[in-house]
């Protein structure tokens, strides 16, 4: 099977963002993502949600490129005031056209 | 007043709040999953709309008229009264004290609900037509608390988004939608669904009180980061608004039992709605803040004192 | 007929559903977590199944036999016709016709629903053990429509898979083990469980279906897509597989009530059980296509226009 | 005695929970979502907390204490009965003696509110008191249990975290918690929510019931692991400790119905509160003996057969 | 601790798939597996649920060799027709004789 | 963007031990976590839940030191009696500081 190494970017954050990071995903050049209802704990305690703790997972597979913009974008709009953990790993897909 | 106060301290939805706190307090795994947090306030939000509607249908529009705009200007104010406090005698900053303002300026759905089950009680029914007030009540003041900060200055957060984030936010759909519902479908329709949405409804509440108490106990432990400041105001802001709610109502006409309710509400602050508009507006201030006022403070003090206070200060100028 | 559209517009439930499409459209974010959902149509599907058994426990076998065999002759006819409109007419390839078939030859328990509900309003009850009819018209209709395509080609898609998906699918164990509990217990089993499953039902319909227009919102993005023959096929098809259910079910002695209902059954388009058979059976069926024209034509046109339609034309043959 | 066995085959609760069973093997696609058997199991310990309580608040200390005691000694003496016989007669190591020991020393609380429902049917109703029995039945025999192992070794497990996992775990907590809230609101605070915990509880309890079917099904393929004497074992031990109660029970004063909804919450084994403290304090014992014990033997032979034969026992002592 | 290194194979899909994915799984080799109820988008709009967007992600750790059977597998039978990804990574376990 | 590796330490686990994961990791000198509620099959059926099969994932990003000390940590207690795995990955980070 022939396998193409792409990237993995994760990101979690609080929920009130997500409407917001996914259309930033798409702008980029991610091609897909899959979300995932999580809770967690960082060095923020609190944040707009009766349900505190309560946070969205996405993932995306992208090209390096496009990783590397990720995390710029989001590192630049939402570090400073909101919960958000960016990360990024490198995965082995199949079919790597479907991502970039 | 002490038998009031009594007779509220010991009715099930109190008692269900205080157990919900207690129920942290030890450490119990006891927890409400998300889904039926998110059922309980669909379901509550929809009936009171449903029946606030099906109440209106039937109400000449003379009667509706100066109680709303009582509201409407009551919506206006009490952000602006927060904020000057906030900023003069707090001295806080600017951001922070819009964010709090926002809060205090709109209302909690759930403190006008057992103001509203409360008054049923006591045999001092508030109007059928309340939620419609509610219903405005819950915007306008958190418009006015954005325009104070973005009116000065340009700003990190989106004030469209945030707008956007109160009226199509799911209360407002709800709150709304319901009572067009209601209204459309009348008393006839109300009728096919009270078993549901009428009857079960006091149950439902006390199940969600209990879900409120749990998390509002999370916010208690934030109290002392707060400050001995933020505490006085969310309980003497209330007291101020609700009180002059309850003149403002009596004087527009509303019954005994209303002009308490409208006196509940204007004292609640919101804990919906308002944070999730002003995290997205405001990002820079501090959730903390106004978090723990709004739920760790003027909530429990509402449902457990203000509400029998608004009463019988209600009863005192009009009954 | 026009008094009884308006009464059926301005219902609870299907002004419920128009507030679900709406909220989808103001890009509210009002959603439903899943879990709510899958309570709500387990507990629909249960109620629904329990009356009609315990409605059956005391209906002799004779009354049933004429309207059940009827029901099960239009599970067999409906994918056939609706199959060949598609390819003769439509010019639809073969897997997606069938696809499409099975969809309009199995029922919307929802859509039943509704047309009981309505009825009751009207004073023109159905029969209580139509239940029973739905459950019998759930199953074949797809088999039929699968049988188009397996039985002329060696295909992808698992025969046997997908008929254990309908047969031990939740709908149809719901459904029939609800009949089936409310037979052995009758009457007086169903008593001790009335104020749940019989007197919260049409609350928690108007809950459903609130719902169903979140989700049918989603679907009509797509209607450009599916193209005007499929359009038309979802208003025209209901239309007449609808008429000649209601002249059959008054041929084969059921009320003004029951023939209607059993329109609005045999009119309707499956949303459930069929797109987990299909989507399993014929993967190479395009979803948005069945999808689309069940659940964000046929579903709608059914419950705001269809409904009363088959009521009016019910009325005229029966009344 | 056969016509009680049969009209308790034929009630709802037990098909539904028949139901359940059926669906699994057949391998339907029919699950609960799990904040559903969450809300389900709140709403269910609270209501039957909120009854009690309610009862409490009106009956003499007098009329209770003797049955409380008699709970309270029941609840030593179960566990150490169950834990001898496992070790003589069955030859079960310590460790698994003990975990399986307070799962029948304990209590299943819907065995109990399906024996009380039980007698309600038949016209022998229970005490209103007797939930708080229950809630006094649940955490002793756990501790008593807990301690066989505790008492002579050092031992990896967390006895105290075991111990805080009973005490402040959501059965007891909401359990307790509805007592109080019962009590201290009263027969009028429990009148406002009558709807919601009272009417609705009997249907809630079949949808409950159906979902247990389904989990209990899961246990049921590893009877074959547990041998012929714990499958004995949880078939017999119920029988005595049951008939044993029964008498006890009549001994304290309590009626027909009261003694024998006293000997099915004797007779049945925990599968909430037990798991979880045994989980942590005795995590070398394996859950599939206990587990399957108590979920999959001694549960459904209480619910079928063993809640009839209680009833006839205390009618033919106490009738 | 003596840690070894295998395969985390990731599988994103439609939620009609479940069952089948996981017989194959077992059927493949895999010891076990961790199953998160995850939603998302990518190139296919839409499938057959009335909840659109609801996937399954299993995640499995397994061999080397198992994993290129697993990716084969679902490239060969479900790439057409279905919703699904599948992705691969290195990971680092302990007791690395209970995974193959 | 500087990006940093660190460590993406992942434990799937049987719920009743949420609480004392959660604490260990802490004591251990995590300063983060994410759970996700997850099920799934492994070497031992059956679990003290009637909810069997029920799961936590936690994840936490933390150095490599401390990526071996939550790993021996659980192998040394929770390997022998409870339904539990834990594996670690590499990941790229920014804010590298927030993690260690
Ligand atoms: N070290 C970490 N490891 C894993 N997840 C983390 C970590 N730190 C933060 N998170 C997640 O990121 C969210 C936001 O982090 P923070 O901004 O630090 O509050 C938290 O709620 C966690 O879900
Ligand atoms: N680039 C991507 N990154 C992460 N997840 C993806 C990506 N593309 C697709 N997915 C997931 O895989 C599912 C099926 O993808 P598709 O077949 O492209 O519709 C989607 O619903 C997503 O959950
Ligand atoms: N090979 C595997 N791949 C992924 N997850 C696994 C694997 N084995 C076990 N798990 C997860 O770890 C939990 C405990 O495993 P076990 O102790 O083997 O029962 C299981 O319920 C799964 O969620
Ligand atoms: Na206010
Ligand atoms: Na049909
Ligand atoms: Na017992």
């Amino acid at each position: 099977m022939l396998t193409v190494t792409l990237k993995l970017v994760t990101i979690v954050a609080e929920r009130v963002l997500q409407e917001r990071l996914l259309r930033a995903l798409k702008e980029l050049g991610a091609r897909g993502y899959t979300l995932t209802e999580v809770s967690g704990e960082g060095s923020r305690g609190v944040r707009a949600s009766e349900w505190e703790g309560h946070n969205v997972k996405i993932e995306t597979i992208v090209s390096p490129e496009v990783a590397d913009r990720i995390i710029e974008h989001i590192a630049e709009h939402y570090f400073r005031y909101y919960a958000v953990i960016v990360y990024a790993q490198p995965v082995e897909v199949v079919r790597g056209d479907k991502y970039v | 007043m002490l038998d009031i106060l009594l007779a509220n301290l010991l009715s099930p939805i109190v008692l269900a709040f205080a157990l919900g706190i207690i129920a942290r307090l030890i450490r119990s795994d006891l927890s409400f999953p998300e889904p039926l947090y998110q059922a309980l306030s669909i379901y509550l939000l929809l009936a009171i709309g449903l029946k606030g509607g099906a109440e209106l249908s039937h109400t000449p529009g003379a009667v509706v008229l100066r109680p709303a705009l009582v509201t409407l200007a009551l919506g206006m104010l009490t952000p602006i009264t927060s904020y000057v406090v906030l900023r003069k005698i707090g001295r806080m900053d600017r951001i922070n004290a819009a964010a709090i303002a926002a809060h205090y300026g709109s209302v909690s759905a759930v403190t006008f609900i057992a103001a509203q089950t409360f008054g049923q009680l006591q045999g001092n029914l508030a109007e059928g037509f309340m939620p419609a007030l509610v219903a405005m009540l819950e915007v306008p003041a958190i418009v006015v608390a954005l325009m104070l900060v973005f009116a000065r200055s340009n700003h990190h957060g989106s004030w469209r988004e945030g707008l956007h984030e109160v009226l199509a936010g799911r209360s407002v759909v709800l709150l709304v939608g319901g009572l067009v519902i209601g209204y459309l479908s009348g008393t006839e329709g109300l009728k096919q669904v009270e078993p549901f949405f009428v009857s079960g409804f006091k149950g439902a509440l006390t199940l969600f009180l209990l879900e409120m108490g749990l998390v509002a106990a999370r916010r208690l432990r934030d109290l002392k980061k707060v400050g001995t400041f933020l505490v006085g105001f969310g309980i003497v802001m209330p007291i101020l608004h609700g009180s002059l709610a309850v003149v403002l109502g009596h004087w527009a006409g509303l019954s005994v039992g209303g002009s308490a309710v409208l006196g509940a509400m204007v004292a609640s602050a919101s804990y919906i709605a308002a944070p999730a508009a002003v995290r997205i507006s405001l990002p820079e201030a501090n959730p903390t803040l106004y978090l723990t006022a709004s739920l760790g403070i003027t909530f429990p003090f509402n449902l457990a004192l203000g509400i029998p206070l608004y009463f019988a200060l209600a009863q005192w100028i009009g009954g």
